[in-house]
């Protein structure tokens, strides 16, 4: 006999159906309001954590934000499944070998999908949205893309399978990020 | 339901201080390469489940689990985190294939500390936000007060703590993958910055890149697949309390639970006649000695003594870290388990070099997580 | 599949947007409630399984670490298990494999997530989920990868957003018999798409609220099971799935990952017709096309067919295969992992026929519910039943 | 070898820069709610009894970590107690040495049975000893907010 867990299950009354599960007379938890916290009705102790890293960029990476400071979108191909991939890695996670080659792609690409977002990372709100979007990568495989942002063009225009093209910085402000590409705006 | 489990495959990087010339991603798949070599298997066709052992606050990356996929092989099959140690992994990994519905295992563990910029400001992260963290400690102070107690209570002391650290960084040496080797002395210790007292620099597992993988099975595919298969005895695991209020301040009583939990499904009895070596955290120098206590690997004269006449040394009675430990090869985070297995493993197999023991054929490995956790895994191998 | 495992208890807190406890009290409370609702005691638990989401929302490294004495682990074998959103779901397959690898006979299985406590607004916590150095420095927020989806999803099917907000209005209207939920007022279709704009297509009552909350189940293997009670629940099947890191590299109108996660799940549950063999669905709902596409990926029906289902309220707790009767993510309240773990609660109450009003009008064996997590990327399945 | 290749100048190795912003506000919970307030209207220590394992835990907890029994006895304690351990710690948050050590004890408050972690001051090296009896000085009335903080520091009790 497992530790006393003993017990006549025939005791058990059948649940009926008017019970209500989670039974409401036993359901804690206390919700605040932001006036709570403001007027001090609660106590807090409150920490800005102090979490700084420096990532290693590695082979496929670094060579990915080279090639953006040189105004070059790089990918790299498998050539046993033979799919063109960005951004590169240095494995083919398909086939679990190393990569083949690298290749270079065009700044030219199509709308996979987009939003039209009204508020920042920090749920602030701005008038004119931001568009972001899943942009397929001419040159690579399709269904390739990359996360990025679209500019230049009137939010309500923009149509999934929209073709853009990359806005780079000035090369001299070019620093080796994924922000070298400023944003992408449609090819008339 | 499969009732053995073993490890059939080890994959490990080299252990540095900084790896610049590869990311994360990169490392982890050099030591997933390594491995599957190692049993030949291939993780796209042969692979059933995959663990990974990491936190949030290391990696600097919330859901990291999102991250590890396609360098293991495992985009797209059943792969999860597993907050802890990479013996949690392990524990995990055993426990899923025991169900009978996996053969074969995969457990990743890696770190990047060079990385983390702030590892102080991130580990202070990990202290009790309302009662410990306002008072603005580092967070080896907590190591501080436990030293000064345990070594109090014990009547261990500070030069039995640094003979820790010497044997197991000069084991190290012969170690090829460990990352902290050096040949220290007493004298040392003279000249060591103290951080939290009687705790000094050189009582500390100092930290190291690396990635390690372990496959597992199941007894069938085990013995299809490889000559020299190292079985899972037994695996227990163990939490206290994570209230410094409230522990207890002399002795891991988690780390005996959990060894007992393991030893009572090996079957072993007495632990110091039973099992040939161990591989055990040593994060603080005492910390191997404390470990030792709780994992009942020395008589009531107490693990001082053991140390003094040479007990755990390689060539000693009862070999301890014989890789070189934390200390020796470099402290690893949530890696740092899997470290002690992969060299056990070495060891069972004999393929330890100059550190191999004569006749080893039974390991004991343990784990535990770090400040501030009272959480421990043991798990015991043989061959 | 090994020993067969039983669900025997389940517990929760209140879903709230602040909560006042600690999450360690969140824990407790949760916890302590499923015990008592088998009438078993911690001494008789033999190990912990813990789920909780990302370490950011409540501001702790190391979460599992920090929660372990709420959560009961004193002195006992203890373990978190993570994989994003897909936590909820994936703690339950946690603690089916403890017991059914023979080793543990009684786990106790917890989440916990207490968001209120990242600032300015818990959603900034999201920004950290995406890669490092290719995609943050673009400031994207959590929004804009679901409205990716979605508007992918619309697209691909030509689908209208008054079907799509079908669902939240099911659900948000399902939440009112939920005693815990945080959101108790009706809504309409008029309401969602007059709410405001967020990221379109992603308006403001398409969203789940943030919330801070916990829930507990009590899993045990069958010969105790038997013993503590006659309306075992059993857990018929379990299955996850992590696809690739790339999400910008798949078609984001199908969740394949859920589908790899179903599978696996039907076929230890023997469930080779799961729109006629799964009378009861709990899927993962944090958005309303959220629940759509997730059918789809759990096969209740065909690809871009879910949003017809729920026009023809198919899915209604009247329906023929009601979803999400407990009022789900968008109703009851997204604290991540607890709010999968309330899916998991809600099926044993509607199997053992005690959700009192939320009880639907079907007879119900058997129910699936299901949770999605990280970038577009994991699914995680449970099947149980009676 | 896992790789087909690898960098071979140290100049190719580079690292992108970043960090995980996380700036918390905690509730300090429905125990630490109490405990909190006594001290700061009262200036006592207040914790919270198990009846079955006869422990008094302070701070107080809404449960017994034990036995998981939901405790709801709130006994008063000592502000003096005992010194358990203690420790010199020479480091910051950042890692960096500090000008001044500081001084850490862990304190067992008569009545209690766990220990509050703490700062100690008034006193030397060479004074700390294990068993030394401490009390607590906190900030004067006016000034403390419900922080474990309230507490400056524990100095020895001098008898």
């Amino acid at each position: 006999m497992k530790k006393q867990i003993q017990k006549d299950v025939t005791n058990i009354k059948q649940a009926q159906s008017e019970k209500l599960t989670p039974d409401p007379k036993l359901l804690r938890g206390i919700g605040l309001s932001t006036d709570d916290f403001k007027k001090g009705k609660v106590l807090t102790t409150h920490w800005v954590a102090d979490t700084k890293y420096a990532w290693d960029q590695g082979i496929a990476i670094g060579r990915y934000l080279e090639g953006l400071k040189h105004g070059k979108i790089l990918g790299v191909e498998c050539h046993k499944c033979g799919r063109k991939m960005v951004p590169p890695r240095i494995f083919c996670e398909c086939c679990f070998k190393p990569i083949d080659n690298w290749i270079e792609l065009q700044d030219t690409g199509t709308v996979n999908t987009f939003s039209l977002c009204y508020v920042t990372w920090d749920m602030k709100r701005v008038t004119e949205p931001q568009i972001p979007a899943v942009i397929e990568i001419d040159g690579a495989s399709k269904g390739m893309g990359i996360m990025h942002l679209l500019g230049e063009v009137d939010p309500k225009k923009v149509y999934v399978g929209m073709k853009v093209k990359a806005v780079w910085k000035p090369e001299k402000e070019r620093e080796g990020a994924i922000t070298d590409i400023k944003y992408w705006k449609p090819i008339k | 339901m499969n009732d053995r489990v073993a490890i059939i495959g080890i994959g490990a990087t080299q252990f540095r201080s900084i790896s610049p010339d590869v990311s994360y991603k990169e490392l982890m798949f050099e030591a997933a390469v390594k491995a599957y070599e190692d049993c030949g298997i291939n993780p796209r066709k042969d692979v059933d489940t995959f663990v990974t052992c990491a936190e949030d606050y290391i990696e600097g990356t919330s859901i990291f689990d999102e991250y590890v996929p396609d360098q293991l092989g495992a985009a797209l099959k059943p792969m999860h985190t597993i907050s802890g140690d990479g013996l949690h992994g392990i524990a995990t990994a055993f426990l899923q294939i025991r169900t009978g519905q996996f053969d074969i295992a995969v457990v990743e563990a890696h770190c990047k500390s060079s990385n983390m910029l702030t590892p102080d400001g991130i580990e202070a992260c990990a202290q009790d936000p309302i009662f410990n963290r306002p008072l603005n400690l580092n967070t080896h102070f907590i190591a501080g007060l436990e030293m000064n107690r345990f070594c109090f209570e014990t009547g261990i002391t500070y030069d039995q703590c640094a003979k820790v650290v010497i044997k197991n960084r000069r084991n190290a040496l012969n170690n090829p993958i460990a990352g902290r080797a050096a040949k220290l002395t007493l004298d040392d210790f003279k000249y060591a910055d103290g951080i939290s007292c009687p705790l000094t620099e050189l009582d500390i597992a100092q930290p190291v890149d690396g990635a390690i993988v372990i496959v597992l099975a199941s007894e069938k595919k085990a013995r299809a697949l490889v000559k020299d298969p190292v079985w899972i005895k037994g695996i227990g695991w163990c939490n206290s309390t994570p209230s410094l209020e409230s522990r207890n301040w002399v002795y891991p009583e988690y780390v005996t639970k959990a060894a007992e939990m393991a030893y009572k499904m090996a079957g072993i009895t007495e632990p110091m006649n039973e099992i040939c070596f161990a591989e055990i955290d040593d994060r603080y120098s005492y910390k191997e000695l404390q470990h030792m206590m709780a994992l009942k690997l020395c008589c009531e004269c107490g693990a001082g003594r053991l140390i003094e006449q040479g007990v755990t040394e390689i060539n000693g009675e009862f070999p301890v870290n014989p890789s070189g430990g934390a200390l020796g090869m470099g402290f690893l985070y949530e890696a740092t388990g899997l470290a002690r297995l992969y060299c056990a493993v070495e060891q069972l197999r004999g393929n330890a070099g100059k550190n191999q023991i004569k006749d080893a054929k039974t390991a004991l490995v343990q784990s535990w997580r770090g400040l501030p956790t009272t959480s421990a895994v043991v798990t015991i191998l043989s061959i | 599949m090994g020993n067969r495992v039983a669900i025997v208890g389940a517990g929760m807190t209140k879903f709230v947007r602040r909560a006042q406890e600690t999450g360690k009290e969140l824990c407790f409370e949760a916890a302590k409630m499923a015990l008592e609702s088998c009438e078993m005691t911690l001494d008789q638990i033999d190990a912990v399984a813990l789920g909780t989401a990302p370490d950011t929302f409540d501001g702790v490294h190391m979460k599992g670490e920090y929660l372990s004495d709420g959560a009961g682990a004193f002195g006992k074998p203890y373990m978190r298990s993570y994989v994003g959103g897909g936590t909820g779901v994936f703690s339950v397959i946690q603690g089916w494999y403890h017991i059914a690898s023979g080793i543990i006979d009684t786990c106790l299985v917890i989440c916990e997530e207490k968001m209120s406590s990242y600032q300015p607004h818990p959603q900034g916590a999201f920004l950290t989920i995406f890669d490092h150095t290719t995609e943050r420095p673009l400031k994207p927020n959590l929004l804009w990868i679901f409205a990716l989806e979605m508007n992918r999803y619309m697209n691909t099917y030509g689908l209208r957003k008054e079907d799509i907000a079908l669902v939240a209005v099911k659900n948000k209207n399902n939440a009112l018999d939920h005693p815990a939920a945080q959101i108790a007022s009706p809504v309409t279709v008029e309401d969602i798409l007059k709410s405001e704009v967020l990221a379109w297509p992603v308006q403001r009552l398409d969203v789940s609220p943030v919330s801070d909350g916990a829930v507990a189940l009590v899993l045990t293997n069958e010969s105790i099971a038997r013993r503590v009670t006659n309306k075992p629940v059993w857990i018929e099947g379990v299955g996850w799935a992590l696809d690739t890191t790339y999400w910008t590299n798949r078609d984001l109108c199908y969740p394949r990952y859920v589908e790899e996660a179903a599978r696996m799940a039907y076929k230890m549950a023997g469930i080779t017709d799961p729109r006629h063999q799964i009378h009861i669905a709990e899927p993962y709902d944090p958005f309303d096309y959220k629940e759509l596409h997730h059918m789809e990926g759990l096969m209740l029906c065909g690809r871009g067919e879910a949003p017809q289902l729920t026009v023809d309220g198919v899915t209604q707790r009247d329906g023929e295969l009601p979803t999400c009767p407990s009022g789900g993510l968008l109703g009851v309240g997204n604290p991540i992992a607890a709010a999968g773990l309330m899916k998991v609660a809600e099926l044993f109450w509607q199997l053992r026929g005690e959700a009192g009003k939320r009880q639907v009008s079907r007879k119900v064996r058997r129910g699936v519910a299901q949770a999605w997590g990280d970038l577009m990327q994991v699914g995680t399945v449970v099947v149980v039943g009676i | 070898m896992a790789f087909k290749e690898r960098l071979t100048r140290a100049s190719e190795a580079k690292a992108w820069y970043g960090e995980l912003p996380v700036e918390s506000l905690y509730t300090v919970g429905i125990a630490g709610e109490k405990f909190f307030r006594t001290l700061k209207d009262e200036g006592k220590f207040l914790g919270t009894k198990c009846p079955k394992c006869d422990m008094v835990y302070v701070p107080p907890k809404i449960y017994c970590e034990r036995c998981f029994e939901r405790l709801e006895q709130y006994v008063e304690v000592a502000d003096c107690g005992t010194l358990e351990s203690f420790t010199c710690v020479h480091i910051g948050l950042d890692g960096k040495k500090l000008e001044e050590p500081i001084f850490v004890g862990l304190i067992r408050l008569d009545g209690a049975s766990t220990c509050i972690v703490h700062k100690l001051g008034e006193t030397k090296v060479e004074e700390v000893c294990f068993g030394m009896r401490v009390c607590a000085v906190l900030k004067p009335k006016a000034k403390r907010e419900g922080s474990i903080n309230d507490i400056l520091y524990f100095k020895p009790s001098v008898k």
